[in-house]
């Protein structure tokens, strides 16, 4: 025994001070977190990473020649660890995933016969590959080949298809693919796409102001995976259930069908997944990149306001949201009537998105309750402001101070907030948009004799949505149609009693093609209506510019419409960071361009918080279209009947406000999807003769 | 806690499942797997050590400095070499006889220094003994699986414990040598991998 | 004309007309002077094992393309090739498992786990009887395995026999019988005269490289010169070994597998001078009485440590001007 | 096609074709309807064309596509602008296409005939560009290379061609003269010009340096002109340029001849069609007819699967549509029938060796073509001399296992230097 | 400097207590270990080699010791009444140590006959040795005084066709017993007399 | 002499320590998918083996044999072994940089290396004077490296062929290990 421990003793102490001095002696200075990456690696000096133990690797990894994840035995937690001391922000340590961009290359057609090696790079060599399609995958499968997870196979249709699972984000497929077409991409850089001239879009997509894929989610609708459908769509837009109720749908007057046949109703479809979620009574569940530590303030809870939370929260940032009304949702809360959005919906849509861990503060006015100054204060890193277009244009004429005269969106808001309204018998409504039509069908519900419409120029040139405009005339609303109001006559005890306008014809088209409605001139016609609403538009209410005791809120330029002035590709304004979107950047628009606009200016307020540039997206397509995606026929159509869209008879709904619009049946959805022919830059599916074997 | 507990036992059984996922420990492997009862015997040690290391650096983690590291784990784990080696020459000598140079080099095995690495030198004694365990049971079940394989092809026979075989292939069977041979043992572990990378696909 | 779809690809547009079917092909024809004395000389067993074998190297090949969703690779006759070669190397008696297990060896674990045609480091057939020998040596005993057959000529392998007895047995050997086939030993390996002739073909053909035989050949009697001229007594004569055991098939057939030698004329030299080097070295101072197998695969081994001495590329190392 | 001989213990050998002196003229081809001139500059949608479609264009005119552009082209007929639109070329080159409609009543060429002709390289490189034989003006007027030798192609590089020696030939005394105009404007010190050593056609050659080039494929590349008659060899990755060479066609000295000879600009181009039997036709073509009209002209009838070749058997380009137009540096149309197209297959390289016995420059092409299929590239280079390759293809000729060896160097060649400008 | 002193005293106290621990696991488990090793190795050759031995020549080993070399031997009485004796020799085979238990009669000084006891040799080949008896009966009645070098290099014994390195480790074990046999044979006369 | 050089050619081929003792398999699997780590890993073992077997066979015979504690032959080699190569990766980053990028990098691996500790203790029980360690350390240093050597020199090869997925990267390393070690039987019995 003694000899036992005085031996080892011996050897240790030896070892023990050899080594210590040794460490003193040859001390060589060596970038400090080589040990410390070292010291979260596996350690086991296994060689299985390529390098020569683990302090080879680990000095690889810190002079940035391989990636955190080099060591292959490391768990999960060490790579993290790693990461973190590779200063790599934890934005961009999300694990990225590969993405494909084309789906059904091999709908192109051929332009020429190819011998030789079989690969995407050196097929693209040759006259840029044999698909005539000058975008599309090229079907060699280097991507797979370069593949060392097996995450990547060619599918059926002869595209790559993408096991998640196994994918790792190593980005080789990507650099193999000669097309751009497999991209590797993070949560966050998914969420942040934006549509650009050379990508393999579909004319819908093109035109859809949110940018949803919308051939993806009809595909996957039309293979029953609806919730994959959701998050589809949900990539793009957080308010799907709104949308696929309110959205006049831009995205069907460019569907290909309709060139041949009528258009898929691609917004029912919509509607349909977006119900089907919402009735499954469970949350698809949402995926947020990790937090990155910063802090944004969204004022607004609009359509752009929600939209850009949604965005930022899901990329990482921390988000609070303020609105001046007691609920959030804007104006599709307020300005939209229930028969169309039904309240208990749109809160089932709102809560999900505060879910995500979003705060919201209500009842808070920019500018009155709190301003610029103290929401720098707070440590909030950037501003969104959605504030949308609240103030109604006055008409302009005499006797418009009336009693029962009213201003749309301000009626309308009224209205929906449960505040108590003093109604007539007949109402003259002026204008002929949508809140118009909301104006006059609202009345109808409230049981209004007569209901007048009154525009100034025909029912062709109403901005109003055909369908609003439809229902609406379903509904007995009387139209009066060139008309230009002139004055509003009051009764002694200053209530309205009538409207007075003046008659109108059509003269020659001005510069934007529409005839010109010239004044008939001693057309004098009075109506006769105990209330008027004007809803002839609105702009923004400048009025925070004021109140706001910050000096630093007049350096925030407005545009001479009342509208924050911004870059239109990056929605940032005067004040670097403040960004905007909505209504309140673009006037009096779409909740879908509100959307769209919430995520565009999500990415420039990312850009900005990461310290990069905010520059445009690049070859941003951005309301333009791609000129080779754009078909004056299209062939192999056979015409099947769009599905019509499921509703509550007229005489069922006008006594109450139940909503008039039904979701499609299922097997009615299903036959719709299948009429997508799949449409992508230049290919698309034609119309089988047994539909079967689609 | 408990389910975590379990997670660090299970990895060791199939998702890390040395030397098939994790490709460590690797000389063991072919050495001496030319029976299952090689294989289980070896494992079996190599699991004894495993765990008991690991308990003792988790322990003592916080007192090791870091320049020493690597000399004061390799002590250690050699002190519990050395015991399972005396253990193993007095309860089960011919296993001992068997295993020979392997015993003491499980030292040098590459998953008991790994694991002390990578996984105790870093965690608190409960998961790092449920982290060994693990770990060696994996690694004797991988042992036991190739020194069945090549114990049953190239010699027509199991044996599990104590010399005689529990299965034995007909008298008709001519045993394909190649497979206890040296480089039978190479074929043998390249192929099961293959077959492990096969199964990982699906 | 304007739809016509043409075919593109890259120049050249001329090709030689030469095929791996072309290679293979030949390789047959010039073993088919052997494998018939063989089939001649053993009989029918002969016969069959040679069918079997080329029939279930190929059937291997065609099983290992479907299981692996791969392109079905047997009209380029490779592993009919190594089938052929596997069963003239192998005695007359092998029991048609040993045949198959042998074919599936050397097909499977020598060519197909490598990528297939053109991957394998070892000639699969090689390959395949070297583990087998290792397996089951007794099946490739030629003395045991032609018992029941009657020879008019000493039925002793010839290199067993200097192995077990020393080089008091040269004398039933005259190289003339070793040449003519008057030995027992592998179905295709006795007719020594055959396997020159078809391997002259080859080299005449250009499917072979004949650097790689001729040094080969060379390796082999030189080495064995030395041995003979120092010893007499214990070492067997240059010839004896030239024409005993797997030695012509070695050079004329096997250590030419394109896949597995060098290409460059330095190397060719170097690999067929060592692959003989070695053959003798085993036999006089080894335990195996042939080392022929075993030596084409250590030279395939050092094949791709000697194919990177190459003549400089055109312009290398010319500097910028 | 030649074939593998039935002995083939030694290498094969491939050896250019002489003059075919039945076709003593060039047939001259009409003027087609529609013209197809290829830019070499890609379309910026996001700058504003200085051309468009309904723009009227004269002879001679410069037309390009931005005020800032460098490349340009002459249109060889007065006429209309049809459109443009974008082309791929070879490796991902992006070009444009501009067709044009010949207007047969414009006439003259007013803005050429108030130009004054100067005699120097600047003028040259600003007014000339694109003239048949496609002198490379640029390139000689290019700061980065100090051009001293010319080397004149009186040999055709690739097999079955011979329109150079056919130019040589027919127009020796223009040859001569644009060689002198050349000289004067670059101040090289020798003009040296090669001539197959069995040609026996007399050909008028004085004031040349006479480089006899033997009959066996690839003597004549450039690369093997550089080492075995100007003794310079080439180190990879470089260009005869490099080295103060450039080598150019017989046809561009003729052109330069005739535009100093006449003051105007020529674009008639000589070229021989070879159809699906080898028989050869010569003619001469504006440039930017489609050579769908050449194939009319002689009858050669052009089916799914046939293989249209813009230059030789060993180094042509295969086009993929017969619209494509002649293009100042097209010397020979070749024709294959689909029959007689060998099959190339993506199977492994055998390691047989063929290639590494018949390449000229000892590459060894067996590693490296693994080294190319796995995407090493900067290795290939490193280790496996990808860039000594003279692109002669030989090595894909002879190639056992069929595989598209040529390419994979090309495409390798290519991927490098992608790499390096990444780098 | 604490530093370096906290590296020293860590490894020194923890090689130390290793120390410790295993000079007592190895105390512990000594006795167990060497009857291990008797009973394995040793008593199945000496059963063979004396299988109507009257005595129990594994409780009756004893160590001889003459001039530094210390051997460990087994007398045995036999029943035909005359004393042997038994011991192990090394030789070295293919891989590694070939142990070989050599009977001898000490009167006649004959071997009675020979077993292999350790080896590690290629199975099939080399383990031969150890299950094909008629290897190593060709011992068997030889004298000690023969020449036990394989016929290749001039001896007696005929090599395992296959094995001849294993042939010459057990080859070179008897000679190494002989020299041992002939170096301590009056220390075991003297050891078997008590 | 002539010993000797039996014995060391012996050490290289014949039981050479991976192809026919198993020792140091994960980095032969891990060094050789390049021809220049296996060299460097190649040098790398022949230079620490060579001090290790000498310095662990001193300890061996004047320590543990003397104090009678080979019982601690395990743990006291494995703790020299560590130290040595630590020690010797200190010194060489310090004092010989050119030689520490050639080497030094792959000494970490050899700490773990089991050839290493495994030739140490073959040195012992095959009872070696010490010019015969020094010999076999040596010979079986460079048995490593040939066999290292070699076999990334087919390796590199082999990676470039259509490996099928499944058996691609060690899987097929160690199918050609097999074979290497298959060939390598040729040299069994030549001394």
């Amino acid at each position: 025994m003694i000899p036992a421990i005085l031996l080892m003793l011996g050897i240790g102490a030896t070892c023990g001070i050899v080594l210590s001095l040794a460490s003193k002696i040859f001390y060589v200075y060596e970038d400090p977190r080589i040990a410390q990456v070292e010291n979260n690696l596996a350690g086991a000096n296994c060689g299985g990473c390529g390098y020569a133990g683990c302090s080879a690797a680990a000095e690889a990894i810190v002079t940035g020649k391989e990636a955190p994840s080099l060591c292959i035995v490391n768990s999960k937690d060490g790579v993290e660890a790693v990461s973190r001391i590779m200063g790599v922000d934890a934005g961009e340590a999300e694990a990225p995933l590969s993405y494909n961009m084309c789906e059904g290359g091999n709908r192109a057609a051929d332009k020429y016969h190819y011998m030789g090696v079989s690969s995407c790079k050196a097929m693209d060599a040759v006259y840029g590959g044999h698909r005539v399609c000058t975008v599309g995958c090229i079907g060699l499968g280097d991507c797979i080949k370069a593949c060392k997870f097996g995450a990547l196979d060619m599918g059926p249709d002869g595209y790559p298809v993408v096991d998640d699972a196994k994918c790792v984000g190593c980005g080789a497929c990507q650099k193999a693919c000669p097309k751009d077409i497999i991209q590797v991409k993070t949560l966050t850089e998914q969420l942040l796409k934006f549509n650009q001239t050379h990508d393999p879009l579909a004319p819908c997509a093109q035109t859809c102001p949110a940018e949803i894929n919308i051939p993806k989610y009809i595909s996957e609708i039309k293979a029953g995976k609806y919730a994959e459908a959701v998050q589809t769509i949900r990539m793009r837009n957080p308010l799907l259930l709104s949308c696929g109720r309110v959205c006049p749908h831009p995205c069907e007057d460019m569907c290909r069908r309709g060139l041949e046949d009528e258009p898929v109703s691609i917004n029912q479809l919509k509607r349909f997944v977006a119900d089907y979620e919402m009735n499954s009574g469970s949350r698809i569940p949402i995926t947020c990149a990790p937090d990155t530590g910063k802090k944004v303030a969204v004022i607004g809870g609009g359509p752009a306001g929600l939209s850009c939370a949604y965005f930022l929260r899901r990329i990482g940032h921390q988000v609070d949201i303020f609105d001046a009304m007691p609920k959030l949702g804007g104006i599709i809360r307020y300005g939209i009537p229930e028969y169309r959005l039904p309240k208990k919906v749109l809160d089932w849509e709102i809560q999900g998105i505060l879910d995500l861990g979003i705060n919201a503060f209500t009842q808070v006015k920019f500018g009155v309750d709190f301003g610029l100054s103290s929401l720098v204060a707070s440590g909030y890193n950037a501003i969104f402001m959605g504030i949308g277009a609240w103030s109604d244009y006055a008409l302009g004429i005499e006797g418009e101070n009336l009693d029962g005269c009213y201003k749309g969106i301000d009626w309308l808001s009224k209205f929906a907030s449960g505040q108590d309204i003093k109604l007539g018998k007949t109402a003259a409504i002026v204008g002929g948009g949508n809140s118009a039509i909301d104006c006059v069908r609202t009345l109808k519900r409230l049981g209004l004799e007569k209901v007048y419409i009154v525009y100034r120029r025909t029912r062709k040139e109403m901005p109003a949505n055909a369908v609003e405009i439809h229902a609406a005339e379903e509904e007995g609303i009387d139209f009066v149609f060139l008309a230009a109001p002139t004055r509003v006559i009051g009764d002694e005890n200053g209530k309205v009693k009538g409207l007075e306008y003046l008659k109108m014809e059509l003269g020659e088209p001005d510069k934007s093609g529409r005839r010109r409605p010239v004044p008939i001139e001693g057309s004098e016609t009075v109506l006769d209506v105990d209330m008027v609403i004007s809803a002839i538009s609105q702009a923004p209410d400048p009025s925070f510019k004021d109140t706001d005791p910050t000096p630093k809120i007049k350096d925030l330029e407005l545009t001479r419409w009342n509208t924050i002035d911004n870059n239109p590709e990056t929605l940032q304004t005067s004040i670097p960071y403040i960004f905007t979107g909505g209504d309140s950047a673009t006037g009096p628009s779409l909740v879908v361009t509100a959307i769209g606009g919430g995520r565009r200016a999500a990415r420039a307020i990312d850009l900005f918080l990461k310290g990069k540039p905010v520059e445009p997206v690049e070859n941003s397509l951005l309301g333009k279209r791609i000129p080779e995606s754009i078909f004056k026929n299209v062939e192999g159509i056979t015409p099947i009947k769009r599905a019509k869209m499921p509703e509550i008879p007229v005489n069922q709904r006008l006594d109450s406000m139940i909503e008039v619009d039904l979701v499609l049946p299922e097997d009615q959805a299903l036959a719709e999807a299948d009429r997508c022919l799949n449409c992508c830059r230049i290919c698309y599916n034609p119309d089988t003769e047994f539909p079967i074997a689609k | 806690m408990a389910q975590s507990l379990v997670k660090e036992f299970t990895k060791g059984l199939w998702a890390e499942i040395p030397p098939f996922r994790l490709v460590l420990g690797l000389c063991p492997t072919l050495a001496v797997t030319k029976t299952v009862e090689n294989g289980i015997g070896m494992g079996v040690a190599t699991t004894f050590v495993l765990v008991f290391s690991n308990i003792l650096i988790s322990m003592l983690r916080n007192i090791i400095p870091s320049k020493v590291r690597i000399a004061c784990y390799i002590v250690i784990i050699a002190t519990f070499v050395t015991i399972v080696e005396f253990m193993m020459q007095a309860y089960t000598y011919e296993l001992f006889l068997k295993l020979g140079i392997f015993i003491p080099l499980i030292v040098v095995n590459c998953i008991v220094l790994g694991r002390a690495e990578a996984f105790a030198g870093k965690n608190t004694v409960i998961p790092s003994a449920a982290d060994g365990l693990g770990m060696g049971i994996g690694f004797t079940m991988s042992l036991a699986a190739l020194g069945a394989v090549r114990e049953l092809i190239g010699a027509g026979t199991l044996t599990v414990w104590g010399g005689s075989p529990i299965f034995e292939i007909g008298h008709g069977y001519i045993p394909f040598q190649f497979m206890v041979e040296a480089p039978g043992a190479f074929i043998g572990l390249g192929l099961m991998l293959c077959l492990m990378n096969l199964i990982g696909q699906k | 004309m304007t739809n016509t779809k043409l075919i593109v690809s890259h120049a050249p547009f001329w090709h030689s007309g030469d095929s791996l079917f072309q290679q293979n092909l030949n390789f047959l024809i010039a073993l088919v002077p052997a494998a018939l004395f063989g089939i001649f000389k053993f009989g029918a067993p002969a016969l069959g094992v040679l069918t079997l074998a080329t029939s279930s190297a190929m059937l291997w090949e065609v099983i290992m393309a479907i299981i692996s969703k791969q392109k079905i690779a047997i009209a380029d006759m490779e592993s009919a090739v190594i089938g052929l070669l596997f069963g003239m190397m192998v005695p007359a008696t092998m029991p048609w498992w040993v045949v198959i297990t042998g074919t599936f060896v050397a097909v499977v674990l020598g060519k197909y786990v490598f990528g297939g045609i053109g991957g394998n480091p070892f000639h699969p057939t090689l390959v395949g009887i070297a583990i087998l020998m290792m397996s089951w040596p007794a099946f490739l005993d030629f003395d045991t395995a032609y018992v029941s057959y009657q020879f008019d000529f000493t039925a002793l392998a010839p290199l067993a026999a200097l192995k077990s007895q020393g080089t008091s047995v040269l004398s039933s050997f005259s190289t003339y019988d070793l040449l003519m086939g008057n030995e027992v030993g592998g179905i295709g390996s006795t007719f020594g005269l055959g396997i020159i002739i078809g391997g002259i073909y080859l080299i005449l053909r250009g499917y072979t490289r004949w650097e790689i035989v001729v040094a080969f050949i060379a390796g082999i009697l030189i080495t064995a010169t030395l041995f003979y001229v120092l010893h007499p007594d214990t070492y067997a004569p240059p010839l004896f070994h030239l024409f005993s055991g797997y030695t012509l098939l070695g050079a004329f057939f096997l250590a030419v597998e394109n896949s597995s030698s060098p290409v460059h004329r330095i190397p060719m030299l170097v690999y067929g001078f060592l692959g003989g080097f070695m053959i003798i070295l085993v036999r006089n101072i080894g335990i195996y009485p042939d080392g022929t197998i075993l030596s084409i695969l250590l030279i395939n081994l050092i094949n791709p440590l000697i194919d990177v001495i190459k003549p400089k590329a055109l312009g290398k190392g010319v500097s910028h001007a | 096609m030649i074939k593998r001989s039935f002995f083939a213990l030694s290498k094969p050998r491939l050896t250019y074709d002489l003059l075919d002196t039945s076709l003593q003229s060039a047939e001259p081809l009409a003027v087609p309807g529609s013209l197809t001139l290829l830019l070499p500059e890609k379309i910026d949608s996001a700058k504003k064309a200085l051309i468009g479609p309904g723009d009227a264009v004269k002879k001679g005119q410069k037309l390009k596509l931005y005020d800032d552009s460098t490349p340009y082209v002459l249109s060889p007929v007065a006429g209309t602008i049809k459109g443009f639109d974008s082309y791929s070329d070879d490796f991902g080159n992006k070009a444009t296409y501009i067709m044009i409609k010949p207007n047969p009543s414009a006439k003259g060429d007013e803005q050429w005939a108030q130009t004054n002709l100067e005699q120097t390289l600047e003028f040259a490189v600003g007014h000339l560009g694109q003239i048949p034989g496609a002198l490379p003006f640029s390139t000689l007027a290019n700061p980065d290379y100090d051009i001293r030798t010319i080397v004149v192609t009186g040999a055709d590089t690739d097999l079955l061609c011979d329109t150079c020696q056919f130019v040589c030939s027919a127009y020796a005394d223009q040859m001569a003269a644009g060689a002198r105009i050349l000289k004067a404007m670059i101040r090289a010190d020798r003009i040296c010009i090669t001539v197959p050593e069995n040609l026996s056609v007399q050909v008028d050659l004085d004031g040349f340096n006479i480089l006899r080039t033997s009959d066996t494929y690839p003597s004549n590349l450039p690369a093997m002109v550089m080492k075995d008659h100007l003794g310079k060899v080439l180190s990879p990755g470089t260009i005869p340029e490099n080295e103060g060479v450039c080598f150019i066609r017989p046809e561009a000295l003729v052109s330069l001849a005739r535009i100093y000879e006449t003051g105007h600009p020529v674009f008639d181009k000589v070229i021989t069609l070879i159809d699906k039997g080898g028989k050869r036709y010569r003619v001469k073509a504006t440039i930017g007819t489609p050579i769908s009209k050449i194939l009319s002209c002689f009858n050669v009838q052009i089916n799914e699967r046939d293989r249209v070749i813009i230059g030789g058997p060993m180094r042509g380009l295969a086009t993929y549509t017969v619209h494509h137009p002649v293009v100042p540096d097209m010397d020979t149309i070749m024709v294959q029938d689909r029959d007689v197209i060998a099959e190339l297959s993506d199977s492994a390289c055998v390691n047989c060796g063929e290639c590494i016995r018949i390449c000229p420059a000892n590459v060894p092409v067996n590693l490296l073509v693994r080294y190319l299929e796995a995407n090493l590239y900067e290795e290939a280079a490193d280790r496996f001399d990808l860039e000594s390759c003279i692109e002669c293809g030989l090595c894909s000729y002879v190639c056992r296992a069929r595989i598209p060896l040529y390419q994979y160097i090309r495409l390798g060649k290519h991927e490098l230097l992608t790499l390096r400008e990444n780098a | 400097m604490r530093e370096m002193l906290s590296m020293i005293v860590v490894l020194t106290v923890l090689t130390a207590v290793s120390g410790g621990l295993l000079a007592a696991v190895e105390q512990t488990t000594r006795p167990q270990i060497e009857e291990q090793v008797l009973k394995f190795q040793k008593e199945p050759a000496i059963k063979e080699i004396f299988p109507d031995a009257t005595n129990n020549p594994i409780q009756e080993r004893a160590d001889v010791t003459a001039d530094g070399t210390t051997l460990q031997v087994f007398p045995a009485v036999l029943s035909n009444g005359k004393k042997a004796v038994a011991f192990e020799a090394k030789g070295t085979g293919f891989g590694g140590p070939v142990g070989l238990m050599v009977g001898i009669n000490i009167d006649t000084d004959e071997i009675i006959a020979v077993r292999v006891t350790t080896h590690s040799e290629t199975p099939g080949i080399g383990s031969r040795a150890k299950e094909d008896l008629s290897f190593v009966s060709q011992f068997a009645g030889k004298s000690m005084s023969a020449n036990f070098s394989l016929k290749k290099g001039g001896g007696d014994i005929d090599a395992m066709s296959g094995a001849t390195v294993t042939s010459g480790g057990v080859s070179q074990a008897a000679i190494a017993a002989q020299a041992l046999y002939k170096k301590l044979k009056p220390e075991i006369v003297k050891q078997i007399a008590n | 002499m002539g010993d000797l050089f039996v014995l060391a050619i012996s050490c290289i081929f014949i039981n050479n320590i991976l192809l026919a003792q198993f020792l140091g398999n994960c980095p032969f699997l891990g060094t050789s998918k390049k021809m220049e780590t296996a060299m460097g890993m190649g040098m790398a073992v022949v230079f620490v083996l060579v001090m290790a077997g000498m310095i662990t066979w001193i300890v061996d015979v004047y320590l543990l044999k003397a104090m009678n504690v080979e019982f601690l032959r395990t743990v006291s080699f494995i703790l020299v072994i560590a130290a040595l190569v630590q020690f010797v990766e200190m010194f060489l980053k310090k004092s010989i940089p050119g030689l520490y990028a050639g080497l030094g990098i792959f000494l970490p691996l050899i700490t773990t290396n089991c050839a290493v500790m495994g030739v140490c203790l073959i040195n012992i029980k095959e009872e070696y004077t010490f010019i015969e360690a020094l010999v076999s350390s040596f010979a079986y240093a460079v048995g490593f490296g040939l066999a290292l050597v070699l076999f990334a020199g087919v390796r590199e090869r082999v990676i470039l062929s259509r490996v099928p997925k499944p058996l691609q990267d060690t899987s097929i390393g160690l199918v050609t290990a097999g074979l290497i070690a298959l060939i390598f039987t040729i040299f069994r019995g030549m001394v």
